[in-house]
């Protein structure tokens, strides 16, 4: 499927949100209010099991810190029809948390992991969320923005 | 962690492989909970070599940025550099000129082929046979001397610019790389003798490590580990860049889903890779080896995701621009990263002897995990 | 004292030394070695008498054999490096006696014997005596509890077999 | 002419002229425990640099080539080395057991050598049951490295020692019944006169193709019980970092790493002397001119050499194969190699019996 094509798809399919044409695939963004309550997870198996879509493989998922919000960004594609998407949520800045994919997509399991450990988002329902990378007492999540570490950090 | 070693059931045994494992290739960790010799369960830890490079990288210029990547995955540092700089291209839209495509395309398969020999000897020594590893590495030094006398280094190549490349290629690349193809091509079929056609080799390997078609997709996995589960995702062919879209090559697929195709796949795409640099060699077209651009790169707003595929898979390097000299947020989505997440599952039920063999064949570079 | 007397009286000690480790140390992992030094040294006191078939044996069966499966189940136990626990002097007390019972049961027995060497030698030291006898169905053969042996241990064979595929099952 | 039959024969001459028995008895015993020790040390410098040159063949590199012509002194470098080094031992580890295992399994490789016929008429112990008692000896090596094991404290060491046990134990049947099956034809355990067998013509050739599986199946079977590749489970460096011996450093490592190559050294003199005749040169039918040609050859060459030979055998196999896996070796064992053994074995003494071999 193109990506006009997959746009207009999308757009029946969520009305609410907003759909846009990005630099390379469509992006869907949706509000966190929009999928709280698990309703995220609907979303997500709707564009994985709905035979015009079938994204079902997540390659690559990643968290922007944009100070005001968190957004979440999954890239999904499907390696049937070989078109790809991006789907983004946004996340206030106090208390991110938002639902697991790790049941959805194997590979979200060690991605949310690490969006843990350098963003502090907190995954509900993911079986095994703590730390990956830095050590288990490490105080703060170094790729957010307001993140400092005076002594190891050099500013240019 | 401490938890998880009081907490191991009867008869249970919880044993650290690595930081310092001679089969870990690097500082990985693996914490195994074996019964007897059989893997109950694996949990990789990781963070022993992880440097922030995506935090780093915020911090830098759209030039610097790309020699922070040949540090990721070393062994495919063209690769990397190539998907970086294709980023920048594609915000910038820049025209990159012929010549320097074709450089950056024989690089790139040059440092593939090197990528899978490094793995292909280090692979057999896990498997505790230690020659291949000799035999490997006597094809791969002319490749690093190619390398060196083209850009100056042997594993950090920081060789590929926004726009092209940096230096010119030397006069004597052209024979170089031709004198590689004659005596890799004679060459190869030791590789079978050794190691493929071994009775030995080939019991340790098939059946072992079994990861559906299914599961490769929704481990994430890509590259040649995908490949050996019958997935087609060689980004090459399902999204060409660069010059793919116009050579003769072909996808290297394996439906055998075990460790054997795996090691197949990467065996025979060294032969496809040949055949690329084959094509390439003798029509490096004349013109200009980098296109022009301005001294300070501004990237305009917006956000940017590039694909490439390196020896290990898919690299994705997501920019996220606010229009200045510096990105946002970088995000390098690592193949050896989401590769290593199906380790657990492929491992459970199978011996430690087995463990190392898989992961061999997941052809692990712990930078490129750890970022 | 000649050579040989010394070499036997050096022996002895070994064993009866180890003998004693191998009762008296609290930790089960080297008890078992002491056992085996024990077992080692009664095979040098066979090779110190020229008996070197039955030496042979002792080694191969007890050493090769029975430690090694001891040690085995050894490792299989848990906290198989830990100290046991002191013997209350309540269960010290019989084994002293039975101990004492039979030294002096041994004591008995070799005073009252007089070991005369007979001029001839008494017996064929050869294998290919042994295995003859071992073959032999007339007067002296040990065949009935050669074959009664080896039913035996086939018995068990097929029973370790049936008890291994049973566990299988359960596995599964 | 000067043979080392001669040479041993005249010094015990010499001596019981001078002197009682019991003197003679005690020198005598230094002696053969001094020239043991010798040649343990001068075939661990030897078989160490063969190895490594062997290795460097196969793997088109040099090897040791800086140390003396040819890298010669290089392992006597390596043994001062290690001999320099710092006896560490780290914490709660069992400290009796752990100091003890490397002399066990030292002195086990010392036992075996008792009854190997270097020369003709030259032996330690010319002992009735050679080669029963070479089989019971070697029996007790494992309990060194089961020891070693256990007592590192270590989880890698304990799986390693675990794996050589189940190892060690399995091979040695079939290790058994190749040796057995040249007992059958010889009939006798006494190596001197399994050689003596072998005046007409080595098993080897004399022995038809039963003879040479049972070779085949012995050449697995000791690589397996010296803990060699492709058999090295003990070991197995990409598993288990170093098996038994990952906590052993200095000397201590060195008696394990010096008794592994006695222990090589043993098995392919037990595999020349049953299957080549040992010191018997080699003869061809009636070609009296040739057959008098390796008369003049001495009979220690002639052990040496067929030694030598199989060790660079059991070389070449640990630079090619890779590693096998512990079930796969286990399977190898009992499904394989002792039905082929025991049935080759009924075979031989089908042909001992009926006299079918030359």
């Amino acid at each position: 499927m193109g990506n006009d094509e997959l746009l207009e798809k999308l757009k029946e399919l969520f009305p609410d949100a907003s759909i846009e044409q990005g630099n390379d695939w469509p992006e869907l963004l949706f509000e966190h209010a929009q999928v709280a309550d698990g309703k995220f997870l609907e979303v997500v198996q709707t564009l994985k099991s709905t035979n015009e879509f079938l994204f079902n493989y997540l390659f690559c998922e990643t968290c922007v810190d944009w100070k005001t919000h968190f957004n979440m960004v999954y890239h999904l594609e499907s390696t049937q029809y070989r078109h790809s998407m991006v789907l983004k949520v946004k996340l206030n800045h106090e208390q991110p948390s938002i639902d697991s994919l790790s049941f959805v997509y194997r590979t979200a399991e060690m991605h949310e992991r690490e969006i843990f450990d350098l963003f502090g988002i907190v995954f509900t329902g993911h079986p095994n969320l703590k730390r990956i990378i830095l050590t288990e007492d490490w105080v703060g999540h170094p790729l957010r923005k307001d993140y400092d570490d005076p002594i190891n950090m050099i500013k240019l | 962690m401490i938890e998880e070693i009081t907490t191991a059931k009867e008869g249970e045994m919880v044993i650290n492989i690595g930081p310092q494992h001679p089969s870990t290739h690097g500082v990985l960790h693996l914490l195994i909970t074996l019964d007897g010799e059989t893997i109950k369960k694996l949990e990789p830890n990781l963070g022993y070599i992880h440097r922030s490079i995506e935090k780093m990288c915020e911090s830098l210029s759209y030039r610097q940025f790309i020699y922070s990547t040949s540090r990721m995955d070393y062994l495919s540092a063209h690769i990397n550099n190539h998907a970086c700089a294709m980023a920048v291209e594609k915000a910038m839209e820049i025209e990159v000129p012929e010549r320097a495509e074709y450089i950056r395309v024989i690089l790139d398969e040059l440092t593939r082929i090197a990528s899978h020999q490094l793995w292909w000897g280090a692979m057999a020594m896990d498997l505790g046979a230690l020659s291949p590893f000799f035999y490997a590495f006597r094809e791969r030094e002319v490749i690093t001397d190619i390398m060196e006398e083209t850009c100056g280094a042997r594993l950090t190549m920081n060789y590929m610019v926004p726009g092209g490349v940096m230096t010119d290629i030397h006069p004597n690349f052209v024979k170089h790389v031709k004198d590689f193809i004659v005596q890799f091509k004679s060459k190869i079929d030791e590789y079978d003798t050794l190691v493929t056609d071994n009775i030995i080799f080939q019991n340790r390997m098939k059946n072992v490590g079994l990861l559906s078609a299914e599961d490769a997709i929704s481990y994430g996995t890509s590259g040649p580990t995908a490949r050996g589960s019958g997935v087609s995702c060689d980004i090459r062919k399902t999204h060409p860049y660069s010059l793919y879209s116009k050579l003769q090559f072909e996808e290297v697929i394996e439906t055998g889903c075990d460790s054997f195709s795996r090691y197949l796949v990467r065996v025979k795409e060294m032969k496809q890779s040949v055949k690329i640099i084959e094509q390439l060699i003798d029509n490096i077209p004349e013109g200009d080896f980098v296109a022009k651009t301005k001294a300070v790169i501004k990237l305009p707003k917006g956000e940017f995701y590039s694909r490439a595929e390196t020896a290990r898979g898919e690299l994705g390097v997501y920019i996220v621009s606010e229009g200045g000299t510096t990105p946002y947020r970088i995000k390098f989505r690592s193949p050896g990263f989401s590769n290593l997440s199906a380790l657990n599952h492929m491992v459970k039920g199978y011996k430690i002897g087995d463990l190392v063999a898989i992961m061999g064949t997941l052809d692990l570079v712990i930078p490129d995990i750890d970022r | 004292m000649e050579i040989r007397e010394i070499i036997f009286y050096i022996i002895a000690a070994f064993v009866l030394g180890s003998g004693i480790m191998a009762v008296s140390t609290r930790k089960i992992f080297r008890s078992a070695i002491w056992l085996l030094s024990t077992l080692i040294g009664i095979a040098a006191l066979y090779f110190w008498m020229d008996l070197e078939f039955i030496a042979a044996v002792q080694i191969v069966v007890y050493v090769g054999g029975i430690v090694v499966l001891i040690i085995f189940s050894i490792f299989l136990t848990h906290k198989s490096g830990d100290e046991m626990p002191k013997i209350a002097i309540k269960r010290k007390l019989p084994a002293a006696f039975a101990v004492l019972f039979a030294f002096a049961f041994t004591a008995n027995l070799l005073l009252h014997n007089s070991f005369a060497l007979s001029a001839t030698k008494s017996f064929d030291l050869s294998v290919d005596r042994i295995g003859t006898l071992m073959l032999t169905t007339g007067d002296g053969g040990y065949i009935l509890p050669f074959e009664a042996v080896s039913m035996l241990l086939l018995a068990a064979m097929v029973g370790c077999i049936v008890i291994a595929m049973k566990i299988k099952k359960e596995e599964q | 002419m000067l043979s080392f039959e001669n040479i041993s024969h005249g010094l015990h001459n010499w001596l019981s002229a001078i002197m009682s028995e019991t003197p003679v008895v005690l020198i005598e015993l230094t002696l053969v425990a001094l020239a043991a020790i010798t040649l343990f040390a001068a075939l661990g410098l030897i078989l160490v640099y063969m190895e490594r040159k062997v290795a460097a063949v196969i793997q088109i590199r040099k090897g040791p080539n800086r140390v003396g012509p040819m890298g010669i002194f290089q392992t006597a470098a390596d043994t001062l080395k290690l001999v320099m080094k710092e006896n560490f031992m780290p914490d709660s580890v069992d400290k009796f057991l752990y100091k003890l295992a490397p002399f066990v399994v030292m002195i086990t490789a010392m036992l075996i050598l008792a009854p190997m016929p270097f020369a003709q008429g030259f032996q330690i112990w010319n002992i009735n049951i050679g080669v029963f008692y070479v089989t019971a000896i070697s029996s007790i090596s494992v309990i060194g490295v089961l020891m070693a094991g256990w007592a590192s404290n270590n989880k890698y060491s304990l799986l390693g020692a675990m794996r050589s046990g189940a190892q060690i134990v399995s091979y040695e049947l079939s290790a058994g019944f190749a040796i057995l099956s040249i007992v059958a034809l010889t009939g006798s355990l006494n190596l001197n006169d399994i050689i003596l067998s072998q005046q007409d013509g080595w098993w080897i050739f004399k022995g038809h193709i039963p003879v040479w599986i049972a070779f085949v199946i012995f050449m697995i079977a000791v690589t397996a019980e010296t803990n060699r590749a492709p058999f090295d489970m003990a070991e197995a460096e990409s598993e288990l970092t170093g098996g038994f011996h990952t906590e052993y450093g200095g000397m201590r490592f060195a008696l394990f790493f010096l008794a592994e190559y006695i222990n090589i050294f043993i098995v392919c003199g037990i595999g020349a002397t049953l299957f080549f005749g040992g010191w018997m040169p080699f003869h061809i039918g009636h070609w009296e001119g040739f057959n008098h040609v390796m008369d003049y050859i001495p009979s220690s060459i002639w052990f040496f050499g067929k030694t030598f030979f199989l060790i660079f055998v059991i070389m070449w196999f640990r630079w090619t194969f890779p590693r096998l896996r512990i079930d796969q070796l286990l399977n190898l064992e009992w499904k394989y190699l002792l039905p082929i053994s025991l049935f080759n074995l009924l075979l031989i003494t089908v042909i001992a019996i009926k006299g079918w071999h030359f």
